[in-house]
């Protein structure tokens, strides 16, 4: 789960890790009032978990109080397009005002799982403010990388890498270990995926503060940070995504034309490709899960129906210990529930197979039997000829 | 033969009396396997249709000789499972639960180091040795025993679709398991096809990968450098879009990395052959396979 | 380092574990003040480092003001005999006044370090009040033990083990859990090797309580306790032992009549048992450590000069790196300077031995060349004849 | 052969600008042993003797391909000198510094679970293998190349006797360690024995044990079991009284465990020539090995 960088900043001030002073906005009315308590220079920052937002124009550097208001006035409201975002963008509910500080250097500062290692990962580079990944693949010996284990915890000897890494000024070097230091503790207490300081500044007074503040959270984790959960911002998520995801079902859009519900994401994987290779575009990734109940069928139905490209429904279920009589109950029933228009093709394999290919046979719905998956990519094809 | 279980593998099951706990248990004692006991804090004394529940993972080893355990335990106290049934020396933890947070899962990988029991998974099916063995929540009847083909995979019901086609072929199994969709878990690719490497019942793999992190791509560069059975690839994920975690907590294309391509192309530079469609795996399986057998 | 129970108990109410009220008195004249400021019954304890105080009569449990004052004015100032402190007694110069606790059972409970499984053990016991050791002879089935790994912390399962194991009252297990993760705490963060609280008690309110704390401390460790190592109390130390540690060197008292000087704790203990195979009874052990300077040759002949019992000295040296001559020297010169009249062996090996031997026997001192350890031995046999 | 180190073995110094550390540094280059690198943290890039200086372990081992490394770090930081050699993959960390604090070493200890990297140490000698290289602190002109006997202990000063005795007998040496007088040390007396078991140019082992803990019965139990060469056993402290700490952190006689009467005891069980008089030593294992080699 993402948050934004005004959240994540609240979070690192509660950690002691320095931040810019800095105010958020959500009312184009209470621009002025706050601009008035602000010192010059400040930046204006669209609060979007969108990447990129920097290159769209989401971020202004304001010398003076005119400027700021401009600045504030156009971002906030504003339909925000980046890399990240598509072609119609995101709005900008959120902005936050953010102190101007002096500063001498800009650092680049992560720490992330790394699923090969089993560890937690430190990326540091001289660097900042630039993307890492560009960095990484041009100056690759700019890069320093450090693998914590999460037992020990982060070692002196590993501080000392990152210090005798990034060259930095004797001066700095407490106030950057310290830094880190409380980073690595937040990445723990938090249960964080990603946190990442692009550009950790080193200020004029020889200290270190998070410019910017990006932060991940394990979703997996979300039961033991209610706090964290609360900051969940969902009005940039996909509304059939959220709403999928109140009824327990992983679905993801894609934007093709034959959407498909299949029980265990390797297998709704596999079974987009199939959709693909069949010659039509899948229009959705849909988990329904082990258990696939008819209440899960019928949450499905709505939800792939609500995508008006949908022209065609692929239902893929290898039933497991479900027996496919039950499922095909589910099927017809929710099928009737929702009044489906749409044809359907449904693959079932599992226990009584042949009882419930005679159920949707029986049902008088627009329901295909594919026998396998070849018979169903053919009927795919077809289906949309 | 098979690998990492077998009819003499006696199975403890960590949440018995949970829902999924007892109806699993049900469904694996149905299957043959020798469930010797249970484990439910605070319930023991207690029976679950006979088996025996105690109050902890040592005691119920002491008194039964459990050797594998079997983890229905929710996600929040999953990882302490886990920890428990490696305190208690077993040989083989099998861990289904999804959902673990992942700085769980890193402590207790970096805990296990240098100890002897295996973890499989979390979030996976399970296993299965069919006819001998069975400690998971696959569908034990789409299994057909005595080997050739040994089945590794990081999915659930893909794995399912993959036997079924297997046997459907009159191609039967040896083991089959899933080793989880987490980013995080306990026995690798590597080290399924080592053990298939060194079971001599075990005449060729498949391999069922999909999108996220770089296990198939190791696996592949250890199969060109290590195995002389034959291996059948399959990866799912080509059409999934970059950032986006397919259900799976693992199963994400991100920062370019991960992608189903370059674990397909890992593969056909490794020698692996590779299917393409899902639907002629098992006539492939039976190609590639025959070869070998005859 | 071991601490007293009444420091012991301050880093308890530290860390937040329940211990009764108290009061500590060094002085007798405010033993009545004291006393009229606490309820009845109230529990008056030596504080003395040594074991085994409570049969040697330096716990008394009184039941109204009079007998408290009495039993006080008894213990404090006293010289306490217990099987630890030898014959002669230890002298009291610490009580702790302690309310009674209305109690419904005891248990035991220690935590100490295990060598041969490298990690921390936490050792339980219904039987509270009662000598461990004593249960685990007689009824270890009532030992209950569990191994934590350091890097791990204590885990769930392993509190329930203790919790079953000792069959405790369901309502008594959150006050339980909730003590033993606080001293594993204490335990990790005081650098203890040895927390024991026995009894613990089991109160009528049905939660736990320490009525008794012992902790010893990682010697090494001390560095990073400062507030710890203020708590050592010198008192029970023995003069000459407390006297060497000041000057770096290991010594430890032994009662025998023939002194030894050694580099290093093995060839020290290898040196001692020497002595005492040759037929007569080693005086102490004393390790000048690996360098042997001859000012720390010069430390050491007066430590062991300091013991009244000494008749004779053995002086073994493996110089090892340290050139034999200079050995030689420094011992002439040491002895000169303590104006040295007991008999001394010399054996020395290493580097220049030739030319120590001619050092010693050109010196005009008492200090006899033995050229290898059996010829030591008949040297040390023949002096006490 | 010899064991752990030789001729090839490439050793990096950890804290060798410290006043021991240049000391001993000299010694062992001066015995021989290929000193190739030293850390001491803010130092890199300076010599010390025409030997590089640098950061970080990691740098070292890099830039010079040590594979083993003579830690001489204070206490407080010594542990953490450990973590890093470990965390850079050495093959061998022989740790002298005396006075770690034991929770740092369960800590360490607990860490270096399934890493490759030996400890020997702390609070130890150090290793030699006479004529080829020299790690540690022990005086070189008393060792006798070529072997046929190894010598383990847990003491210095008590090795450095016992080396002496045997060089006196014409008996040369192959391998001699000092496992460290501290509770919680890396290498453990069985590692060794089993090390020395494996070696063909060992032909007996002496083995210089001394009160605390239950390392000496273990390994007694261990020679029985697994040993077909013959080994000498020394104890030290008969005469220590229980409850103090003899010098070494972990020679204490506590609870009535670890007195030298029970070791002996165990050794005598177990058919270990046991010297009772260190004064003999070397004669007996004239005698003892004189067998063998014959």
């Amino acid at each position: 789960m993402k948050i934004h960088e005004y959240q994540a900043k609240e979070l690192f001030r509660q950690a002691g890790i320095p931040v810019p002073d800095g105010q958020v906005c959500y009312d184009r009315e209470k621009i002025p009032s706050l601009i008035a308590n602000l010192n010059m220079p400040v930046a204006i920052k669209a609060q979007v978990l969108a990447g990129g937002r920097g290159k769209g124009g989401g971020v202004i550097l304001a010398h003076t109080t005119k400027e700021a208001q401009a600045a504030a006035e156009k971002i906030l409201g504003m339909q925000l397009v980046t890399l990240q975002t598509g072609e119609e963008g995101t709005a900008v509910k959120t902005i936050l005002f953010e102190q101007g500080i002096q500063l001498k250097k800009e650092l680049y500062l992560s720490m992330l799982i790394d699923r090969e290692q089993a560890d937690i990962v430190i990326i540091a580079s001289r660097d900042g403010g630039m993307d890492i990944e560009t960095v990484a693949s041009k100056t690759p010996e700019r890069i320093i990388t450090v693998h914590v284990n999460p037992l020990l915890g982060l070692q002196s000897y590993q501080l000392r890498k990152l210090i005798f890494g990034l060259e930095l000024d004797p001066a700095v070097t407490k106030s950057f270990a310290t830094l880190v230091k409380k980073l690595f503790t937040l990445f723990l207490n938090s249960d964080c995926s990603l946190v990442e300081i692009n550009p950790l500044a080193i200020t004029v007074e020889d200290t270190v503060m998070a410019l910017d503040a990006k932060m991940e959270i394990d979703s997996n984790s979300l039961f033991r940070h209610p706090d964290i959960t609360a900051m969940h911002d969902s009005s940039e998520d996909d509304a059939l995504e959220a709403a999928a995801a109140a009824h327990g079902l992983n679905y993801i859009r894609l934007g093709g034309t034959i959407g498909s519900m299949v029980n265990g994401a390797g297998l709704a994987m596999a079974t987009m490709d199939l959709i693909k290779q069949a010659g039509v575009e899948p229009a959705n990734f849909l988990d329904v899960g082990g258990g696939a109940s008819a209440e899960m069928v019928e949450n499905g139905f709505r939800i792939i129906l609500s995508d008006p490209n949908v022209r065609g429904i692929f239902i893929n279920i290898f039933g497991g210990i479900l027996r496919c009589d039950i499922l095909a109950q589910g099927v017809v029933t929710a099928a009737r529930k929702v009044g489906l228009s749409l044809p359907v093709v449904v693959r079932m394999e599992g226990t009584n197979m042949e009882e419930g290919r005679e159920i949707l046979a029986q049902s008088g719905l627009d329901l295909t039997n594919a026998t396998d998956l070849n018979h169903a990519a053919s009927l795919l094809t077809e289906m949309v000829q | 033969m098979a690998i990492f279980i077998d009819k003499e593998t006696r199975v403890l099951v960590q949440g018995i009396t949970g829902k999924e706990g007892q109806f699993h248990t049900r469904q694996c004692q149905d299957y043959g396997t020798r469930i010797v006991a249970g484990v439910t804090p605070g319930k023991g004394g207690q029976k679950m249709d006979g088996i025996p529940v105690f109050n902890s993972v040592e005691e119920a080893c002491a008194k039964t000789g459990a050797n594998a355990t079997m983890i229905f335990v929710p996600p929040p106290f999953a990882a302490e499972a886990i920890l428990e049934a490696v305190d208690a020396d077993m040989e083989l933890a099998v861990c289904i639960t999804e959902g673990i947070p992942v700085l769980d899962m890193l402590r207790v990988k970096s805990a296990m180091a240098g100890k002897r029991t295996r973890l499989i998974g979390p979030n996976c099916p399970g296993i299965i040795t069919p006819g001998a063995c069975k400690i998971g929540i696959m569908p034990g009847s789409i299994h057909l025993a005595g080997g050739p083909v040994g089945v590794v995979s990081r999915s659930g019901t893909l794995t399912y679709e993959v036997v079924h086609q297997l046997t459907s072929q009159g191609l039967g199994q040896t083991t089959c398991l899933g080793i989880g969709g987490d980013p995080i878990n306990g026995t690798s690719f590597i080290d399924c096809l080592l053990a298939f490497q060194d079971d001599p019942e075990t005449q060729g793999v498949v391999m069922v990968g999909e999108i996220g992190g770089s296990a198939e791509e190791e696996a592949a560069a250890w199969i060109a450098a290590h195995m002389n059975k034959p291996v059948v690839g399959f990866i799912a994920g080509l059409t999934a879009p970059p950032g986006k975690r397919m259900g799976h907590a693992g199963a994400i294309v991100s920062g370019g990395r991960g992608t189903a391509a370059a674990k397909l192309a890992a593969m056909r530079e490794n020698d692996i052959h590779v299917c393409e469609n899902l639907g002629n795996l098992g006539s492939l399986c039976k190609d590639v396979f025959s070869a070998v057998l005859s």
